[in-house]
């Protein structure tokens, strides 16, 4: 088993889906992503908990300029790819009782966006990653921009050249590690590391802003965030839990792989002001979020309040911090994918997303107002829930870090709760109302959507051993990468 | 052979070159004039009889002939004591013709029942006034003195006699 | 050496098809004979022949950008066929004398690619200048077309004028117009003090920077770039799509030729210079860009802006320098010919059917993809790849320009030119987004707007040729993209 | 050096008195020819045979009225004939009248200018003649007068390069741009016509065209034009513009003489004539003899031939002669090069 | 008749970059097309003057030899323009350059 | 004498350079630019280049103004065709112009100093010795500038070939 055949997978796949029938696609798509999801579980099965990337593929690509197509997992990797290839089939199968344009093209981008999404953890070569960094973009933006809602067309624009921005920022950071790498000039990680942990605090400095501001783009954390409420609203629910689901962990992966060990010194320098951001963006989020009257625009700030604790861990340059932040990243995916579930229902019944017109579907559909709060507590955090772990683990962290910080980090959880709860009140209790009182009953493959998302969130918070063992070993390096140079 | 023209063009050259050593046929012509041929058509005469008297009873017979319509004239009537002068009793008191209308096809001479007007081997003059060319009975009758009269005998042969005579020729004059 | 020669004849031959009336066959003439010129240069690989007097050189450089030339101009003949067959706006021009011009400017692109004397420099350029003079004027009843025509010619020859007076002064401060001698000249000043101390030296700065000032117009780097945008509007789409193209790799070729083997020791000279036209030709061109209405003038600045990049490619000096703007040069073109490619067939699908020219504007695209997922799939790769998205070539392209430029130290001028690719993108993605969806005057329900539009465009009515073109240059884009090792280790 | 100039000035003013006469006699000489040819007596009033038919002339256009139309460019009306003049007595200068006199143990030679590009020069002075006529024409303000200016400069440019092309394989096979030294080289038969037959075709043709002579006389074509480029103009204005045409001939009929048919060469002369100083002179008389014979070609043709159609003149032009003569030099080359001498 | 000697090089740079200054002025100043063409005129030969003045100081027949190309180019550049002005007086009837406006962005 | 003939020339040169540009009327433009190819014929003159000398006259006198006379006459452009262009672009090119002037004037300033080269060879501009250089050295350009004048000719036969519709 080698990782080239998890990302080379579902590339023939998503060209292959592009030359069957229309209506045979989606199943087909299902297929081979359930058939991808079986690939990574034998992978999970060969990997050896240490620090080391295993089941590497390593060839020549660009030799003249130091290119390697060099893809691994570590534990960190393989986290991520679980990720993606568990929630790939979810994420297609919410889309079977959806009547989809094109049905053919969406699937093969999904797809084409998986092959993405599984190199970017797995690419173990600066270059390598930056491109498949960018390929992870095009397919997204072409489900916004197909597939999207009304201003698609402004929105996704908004949310390209945002993201494009930041990737160039980060092509610059790496090209300049690249030059500065010894001997002939590679970008090969382990060379980048070392190019960067012998560069000058300066000079690590603007390796730092110009990473950190890609990553922060991608995740995203508080200044640059503005394309995120417009995209994940506008976007279809399939590209938005694409987006929230998975992207937006490659954002928190790239600071943990990619920042922490290449600029170290400038870490040390501006790792505060990273997590002062982070801060507020919790909060800002958090606040917003409370004030947001469309339920779809409410997750989305809260996935913004998410992953800046996410962030705030990280940057807390701690073992607990970052095994938190690994977890939550799991924890926060499922979650969301589920909430945006529970969106894309009520929208496809009502045709509305407005808190304020529901009420009192749980009289109608108790199954699904079940289904939701459980997803719902795992997103707040309740304990034997996947998110309390992971958001523990983080304000642990933070604590260590600066104890005001995870005082503030707190707030999250408690805000958390506000938001949701009082949303789940507004949907499910109360009266039923003529819009809700139609609410028809949940078809078969959306209550399979439900179960496995349930029974993960359930599982990963009573047990969560497993994942931490993965995690801990590579995240132990990269500690350790960092610590040489910085004094806490 | 043919499109480049060469031979043709030296044929051409050829003939005129011939030309270039033919006899020159100029008259050196105040010095020398060429011979009019006898039926000429010049300057129109009006005739006098043999009396010194006029032709032209101003019939109108040329003015209708004349397809130019080159002739105009008054008529008037003889008084008595003119009898030398008018050989009819009515006469032409003007008679022109405007000369550069007149085309000297010499319809007027076939058309005159009376023998009166008549083409010369005299030319028109050149002049540098119009108005001057239309020519009065001052310009037209001949001189009274026999020693100016002007000779049409020439003109009078037999052949000519003999055609003014034939009876088809009768339509174009009046019944 | 032997290309040219190929390049010539097949010239004289298309000249003669009219009247040996073997039209016909031609379009396979010539591109056999762009085939054959592609693998006679080919056979010169590393032999470095100097030809006539070190008139010309044809090295590896020279042989590559001859490969590049003859590869984009196999694939314009294959898509200009659309519109010299059945443009309905180009009466009469006829085909035969598009073919011979376009051959002979070829030539003179390669003769710019391998010149080793100002003198076929000079010639090159004229050589190439000439017959696009021409060209932009072949559609002779439209205005726009002779404007541009004149336009051209007029800015043209005021090039051509300071790039003399250049090469004049350059001469008088050497005495030499061989490029070898040259070099020598100034690499080796310190050792050669005659022509520095005598006060010859002011007349060699003046003429680099006279010769700059003649080329920069040649490549239409801003401030000199004015002519470029109306030139391109106004000439027909193909003729458009060669200038953006042959014509710009060959001046640049041409550029990089004279600076780096005559000037690279004078850099102080004229670094500067380029500096500052680089950042105002990446900046401006791209911010016009965006204002633009029309796909082709937007095209027009977006390749003003791309001269800016590979000026950086110039000014960084280094052993990548001329990798880069091969590859750049070739990806470019590739991105080029395709958008222009499905440029023309919408054009001349428009023009046919309204009887009149048609502008290709924004709004013209809007829906494509519905009608013509092929014609919207080529022009989105295209636009990705000249937009420097990866993996396509374009994006390889400006990687390796900038990644010279900043081993070279120009940190901000990247900068810039980061800047820029993103204002970039704004403007390509534009065409994409129009492509996707329906304009907004769909939307806001004015549904007249959208049945007169109609079918645009289907499948079929495509030609196999243009096909072929389109394919060809997606294939291109994305092999360039993947394997670049490929071209770049070549230099 | 003070005998020098004077020796050049005396020369120049005889060449320019003889080319001006013989200009002079020309205009005679056309009218009593075209007589002839048409079967008429020409000129003969004025003087015996009218031989003083070009003064009388002469004295007629001095005596005339000035006029300048008044919407003209009067300077450039005036410049447009004063041009042509000059341009077509400038000329003379490069023709080799003979060998050399020597008089007092000094040789002078009878060319007033050996230039060494002679056949450029004249090239250049025929190509910049074409302005008297442009400039008058346009300068006239009347569109007959342009048109026949417009006329002008097509016929003589496109001609230009015929003639250009011809003299080229001339000169491949003297091998000398030198006037002087061509004439030189035709010593005894070797006469450039004999090597060069399509050549001086080409050339002959040429000069018609270039002097604006029948069958190319479109410029000034009366039944179309009025006269062409100097419809506007009269009095000695006109003379000047006749006079530069008639001077023009001359000078074609002495360069054709010069370049083709041996100059002042005569064969077997030296066999009877002895003294140098007679030889030279007796090779003017030549020469002379020969130009006479060119310009009563000139003349011949005019009064046998039909003016052309202008897309006759150009077809001619350009897909007759310029072809023709490229031929003529791949066939001179190829020829030279099997007989070695190349 | 070594001329050179007596008038200094300078002299000659001076002249024919005063010159091409005219012709750029020409280029810059004048609309009607075929006034900047002969303005463009005026630069090529104000380098002919420059190069022939450089040929006599290096002794050198190339600068000459040069000057002959340039020679050729313009006359190319002549037909190929008159072609031109031609073809667009046919169509508007005017060879000014405000006239052709069709091409702003 | 040489000196003075070549101040007479430049200054012949110059004013009628200006003169090209200031007239209004193009035909007067072609008169002063022939005039000032003639003053630049005399410079080849001074400068021993005698066959550049005729050769000017003949190109540029004898071929190229005619044409550019012609396609004035042609055309029958007068001067008021022309329309003013205000005075701002007037006086920005002429600004602009003048920088350049001056530019360039004190960019060269050095090359006063210029020495003397060795030796001088009057018989260089001859046309032995130039076909000599263009026919050995020169032989490549040569060629290439049939290629020039091919195209220029099909592009203008092109040009002013008129469609049959």
């Amino acid at each position: 088993m080698n990782t080239a055949i998890l990302i080379g997978f579902p590339l023939v796949a998503a060209l292959l889906i592009l030359f069957l029938k229309s209506e045979q696609a989606k199943k087909f798509a299902l297929a081979f992503s359930l058939i991808e999801l079986i690939l990574s579980i034998y992978a999970l099965s060969e990997f050896k908990i240490n620090a080391e990337p295993q089941m590497m593929v390593n060839l020549a690509w660009i030799q003249t300029l130091g290119i390697h197509f060099k893809v691994a997992m570590d534990g960190i990797s393989i986290l991520l790819v679980l990720l993606t290839t568990v929630l790939v089939p979810l994420i297609i199968l919410s889309s079977f009782s959806r009547d989809i344009k094109n049905p053919k093209y969406f699937y093969s981008l999904i797809l084409f966006m998986q092959m993405a999404l599984v190199g970017v953890f797995t690419a173990m070569d600066g270059f390598l990653f930056y491109i498949f960094w960018e390929l992870a973009l095009i397919p997204i933006w072409f489900i916004c921009l197909l597939w999207g809602g009304e201003n698609r067309a402004r929105i996704t624009f908004k949310f390209f050249v945002y993201t494009l921005f930041g990737s160039l920022l980060m092509l610059v950071g790496l090209i300049y590690l690249y030059l500065h790498t010894s001997g002939t000039h590679s970008f090969d990680i382990q060379a980048l590391y070392s190019a960067g942990s012998s560069l000058s605090s300066p000079e690590q400095t603007w390796i730092f802003w110009t990473l950190f501001i890609a990553f922060a783009i991608k995740m995203p954390v508080f200044p640059f965030h503005t394309w995120q409420p417009d995209t994940y609203t506008n976007a279809p629910t399939q590209g938005t839990m694409l987006l929230s689901g998975i992207m937006l962990k490659m954002g928190t992966y790239g600071l943990i792989r990619w920042l922490l060990p290449m600029a170290p010194l400038g870490v040390q320098q501006w790792g505060h002001a990273a997590m002062i951001l982070s801060i507020i963006s919790i909060l800002y989020a958090s606040i917003i979020a409370i004030m947001q009257k469309d339920f779809k625009r409410l997750i989305a700030y809260s996935s913004i309040a998410h992953v800046g604790l996410i962030s705030a861990g990280i940057f807390s340059l701690t073992v607990q911090g970052l095994q938190g932040g690994m977890i939550q990243m799991l924890a926060h995916g499922i979650n969301v994918v589920g909430l945006f579930f529970v969106v894309d229902i009520l929208f496809n019944r009502t045709q509305t997303q407005e808190l304020s017109k529901f009420g009192g579907i749980r009289n109608v559909i108790p199954y699904f107002a079940t289904m939701f709060m459980i997803v719902l507590l795992g997103s707040i955090a309740l304990p034997l829930t996947n998110g309390f772990i992971g958001e523990f683990l983080l304000i642990n962290g933070v604590y260590q870090y600066n104890a005001y910080m995870a005082g503030f980090a707190g707030l999250t959880v408690i805000l958390g709760a506000v938001y949701m709860l009082r949303s789940y009140q507004k949907i499910m209790l109360g009266e039923t109302n003529t819009l809700t009182s139609t609410f028809t009953d949940l078809n078969f493959n959306e209550k399979a959507v439900f179960v496995p998302i349930v029974l993960l969130i359930i599982v990963m918070g009573v047990y969560p051993k497993p994942i931490l063992d993965i995690a801990e070993p590579a995240i132990k390096h990269i500690v350790e990468l960092i610590h040489p140079a910085v004094i806490l | 052979m043919e499109r480049i023209y060469l031979p043709a063009i030296f044929g051409g050259m050829i003939i005129t070159l011939g030309h270039f050593f033919k006899k020159k046929v100029t008259f050196q012509y105040p010095e020398v004039k060429r011979p009019f041929a006898p039926v000429y058509r010049g300057m129109h005469v009006l005739k006098r009889d043999e009396n010194g008297a006029e032709r032209c009873t101003a019939c109108g017979l040329c003015a209708v002939a004349c397809p130019a319509e080159a002739i105009t004239m008054v008529a008037a009537e003889r008084k008595p004591g003119e009898e030398k002068l008018y050989r009819e009793e009515k006469y032409a008191s003007t008679y022109e013709i405007n000369m550069l209308r007149c085309i000297f096809c010499g319809d007027c001479e076939d058309a005159c029942p009376k023998e009166s007007i008549f083409l010369t081997d005299r030319l028109v003059p050149s002049d540098s006034l119009r108005q001057r060319f239309v020519y009065g009975k001052d310009l037209l009758v001949e001189p009274m003195e026999a020693s100016k009269r002007v000779d049409i005998s020439q003109r009078q042969t037999k052949e000519v006699l003999e055609f003014k005579k034939r009876k088809e020729l009768q339509h174009n004059r009046l019944k | 050496m032997k290309t040219l020669y190929i390049l010539t004849a097949l010239g004289v031959i298309a000249m003669l098809a009219e009247m040996f009336r073997f039209k016909k066959f031609l379009l396979p003439i010539v591109l056999i004979g762009l085939l054959g010129a592609i693998a006679s240069s080919v056979k010169d690989w590393n032999t470095n022949i100097h030809y006539y007097n070190y008139m010309m050189t044809f090295d590896n450089f020279a042989i590559l950008f001859t490969i590049v030339l003859c590869a984009t101009a196999f694939l314009w003949f294959m898509m200009s066929q659309n519109f010299l067959d059945s443009d309905p706006i180009a009466i009469g021009s006829s085909k035969t004398d598009h073919y011979a011009l376009v051959l002979f400017a070829l030539c003179g692109g390669m003769i710019m690619v391998s010149y080793s004397n100002m003198v076929m420099l000079f010639l090159g350029i004229e050589i190439l200048s000439i017959p696009m003079y021409v060209l932009a004027g072949s559609r002779k009843d439209s205005l726009s077309s002779n404007e541009a025509s004149l336009k051209y010619f007029l800015m043209g020859a005021f090039a051509t004028g300071f790039l003399l007076f250049g090469i004049a002064l350059i001469y008088g401060a050497t005495g030499t117009f061989d490029l070898k001698t040259l070099s020598y000249f100034i690499s080796s000043s310190a050792t050669v003090p005659t022509w520095k101390v005598s006060g010859a030296e002011p007349l060699l700065y003046a003429g680099i920077l006279m010769m700059l000032i003649g080329l920069c117009f040649k490549i239409s780097a801003v401030p000199f770039h004015f002519w470029a945008p109306d030139v391109y509007t106004g000439a027909p789409t193909p003729v458009t799509a060669f200038m953006a193209t042959i014509v710009k790799t060959a001046a640049f070729a041409a550029f990089l030729r004279l600076f780096f083997t005559c000037f690279s020791g004078m850099g102080s000279v004229w670094m500067n210079t380029i500096w500052v036209l680089a950042a105002l030709t990446i900046l401006l061109g791209n911010i016009t860009a965006v204002y633009q209405t029309s796909v082709k003038r937007m095209l027009a600045y977006s390749s003003i802006s791309h001269a800016g990049y590979m000026l950086l490619a110039i000014l960084a000096m280094n052993d990548h320098s001329l990798g880069s703007v091969l590859f750049y040069a070739a990806a470019y073109s590739v991105a080029t010919i395709g958008a222009f490619t499905v440029l023309s067939i919408i054009e001349n699908h428009q023009a046919t059917r309204n009887q009149q020219p048609a502008t290709v504007t924004f709004e013209t695209l809007s829906g494509l993809a519905k009608q013509n997922k092929f014609l919207s799939f080529a022009m989105t790769i295209s636009m990705l790849s000249l937009a420097g998205i990866p993996p396509l070539a374009g994006f390889f392209g400006k990687y390796y320009i900038f990644t010279s430029a900043l081993q070279s130290g120009y940190v901000w001028l990247v900068l810039i030119a980061v800047l820029g690719s993103l204002i970039g993108v704004y403007y390509y993605f534009r065409i994409i987004i129009k492509m996707y969806s329906p304009s907004l005057t769909d939307l806001q329900a004015q549904p007249t707007a959208v049945e007169e539009k109609g079918e645009l465009l289907s499948f079929a009515e495509v030609g196999w040729d243009l096909r072929i073109v389109l394919i060809l240059t997606i294939l291109l884009a994305l092999l360039l993209g993947i394997f670049p090792d490929f071209i770049i280790r070549l230099i | 050096m003070i005998e020098y100039i004077i020796y050049k000035a005396i020369l120049v003013v005889i060449v320019f008195c003889i080319t001006l006469v013989a200009a002079m006699y020309s205009t005679y000489a056309e009218r009593k020819i075209a007589g002839f040819i048409q079967d008429r007596l020409g000129p003969n009033r004025a003087g015996p045979f009218g031989i003083l038919q070009p003064v009388a002339d002469g004295v007629k256009m001095f005596m005339k009225e000035e006029m300048i139309p008044d919407v003209s460019n009067k300077f450039l009306f005036i410049l447009g004939p004063s041009v042509a003049m000059f341009t077509s007595l400038m000329t003379g200068a490069i023709i080799p009248w003979g060998t050399s006199l020597t008089i007092l143990g000094h040789q002078y030679s009878l060319q007033v200018a050996d230039v060494n590009i002679g056949i450029l020069y004249l090239l250049g002075i025929t190509s910049v003649g074409v302005y008297g006529i442009m400039i008058g024409g346009w300068a006239s303000n009347n569109k007959f007068a342009l048109l026949g200016a417009l006329r002008a400069s097509s016929q003589m440019i496109s001609y230009e390069i015929g003639m250009g092309l011809s003299i080229i394989a001339l000169i491949m096979t003297t091998g000398t741009l030198s006037i002087g030294e061509i004439a030189a080289q035709q010593h005894g038969w070797h006469w450039n016509i004999l090597y060069q037959p399509l050549g001086f075709l080409i050339f002959i043709i040429c000069a018609f065209a270039e002097t604006n002579r029948a069958p190319f006389d479109l410029p000034e074509c009366e039944s179309e034009l009025i006269g062409g480029y100097h419809t506007e103009y009269s009095s000695m204005k006109l003379g000047f513009y006749l006079f530069a045409e008639y001077t023009n001939m001359f000078i074609s009929s002495a360069i054709l003489a010069t370049l083709y048919f041996g100059g002042y060469n005569m064969p077997f002369l030296g066999r009877f004539v002895h003294d140098p100083n007679m030889l030279a002179l007796l090779g003017t008389f030549f020469l002379f003899c020969k130009i006479c014979f060119f310009i009563f070609v000139f003349m011949w043709v005019r009064w046998t031939l039909p003016r052309f159609r202008y897309d006759q003149l150009m077809n001619l032009g350009w897909k007759g002669l310029i072809p023709l003569a490229i031929l003529n030099i791949a066939i001179t080359g190829i020829v030279m090069w099997i007989t070695g001498k190349i | 008749m070594s001329t050179i000697q007596s008038i200094p090089i300078a002299n000659y740079i001076l002249l024919s970059t005063v010159l091409f200054c005219i012709g750029v002025l020409g280029v810059l100043f004048r609309r009607n097309a075929i006034v900047i063409f002969m303005s463009v005129e005026l630069m090529l030969n104000a380098v002919n003057l420059l190069l022939v003045a450089f040929s006599s100081y290096w002794n050198d027949p190339a600068g000459q030899v040069f000057v002959f190309f340039v020679m050729v180019v313009a006359a190319a550049e002549v037909a190929v323009g008159l072609a031109i002005l031609v073809m667009i007086y046919r169509n508007t009837g005017s060879t000014d350059i405000d006239v052709l406006n069709k091409l702003k962005g | 004498m040489t000196m003075y003939l070549f101040y007479f020339l430049a200054f012949l040169a110059i004013l009628c350079g200006l003169m090209v540009i200031l007239e209004k009327n193009p035909v007067h433009s072609v008169l002063y630019l022939i005039i000032t190819f003639f003053a630049l014929a005399g410079h080849y003159l001074l400068l021993n280049a005698q066959f550049l000398f005729i050769v000017q006259i003949m190109v540029y006198a004898g071929a190229i103004m005619v044409l550019f006379l012609f396609v004035i006459m042609l055309l029958n452009l007068n001067k008021e065709t022309e329309p003013h262009k205000s005075n701002l672009v007037k006086f920005a090119a002429a600004i602009s112009a003048g920088l350049l002037l001056v530019v360039l004037v004190a960019a060269m300033k050095g090359a006063e100093t210029l020495p003397a080269p060795a030796t001088t060879n009057a018989d260089m501009g001859l046309v032995k010795n130039l076909g000599q250089v263009l026919f050995t050295q020169f032989l490549l350009p040569f060629e290439t500038a049939s290629l020039l004048f091919l195209a220029a000719m099909v592009g203008a036969v092109m040009l002013g070939k008129r469609d049959i519709k």
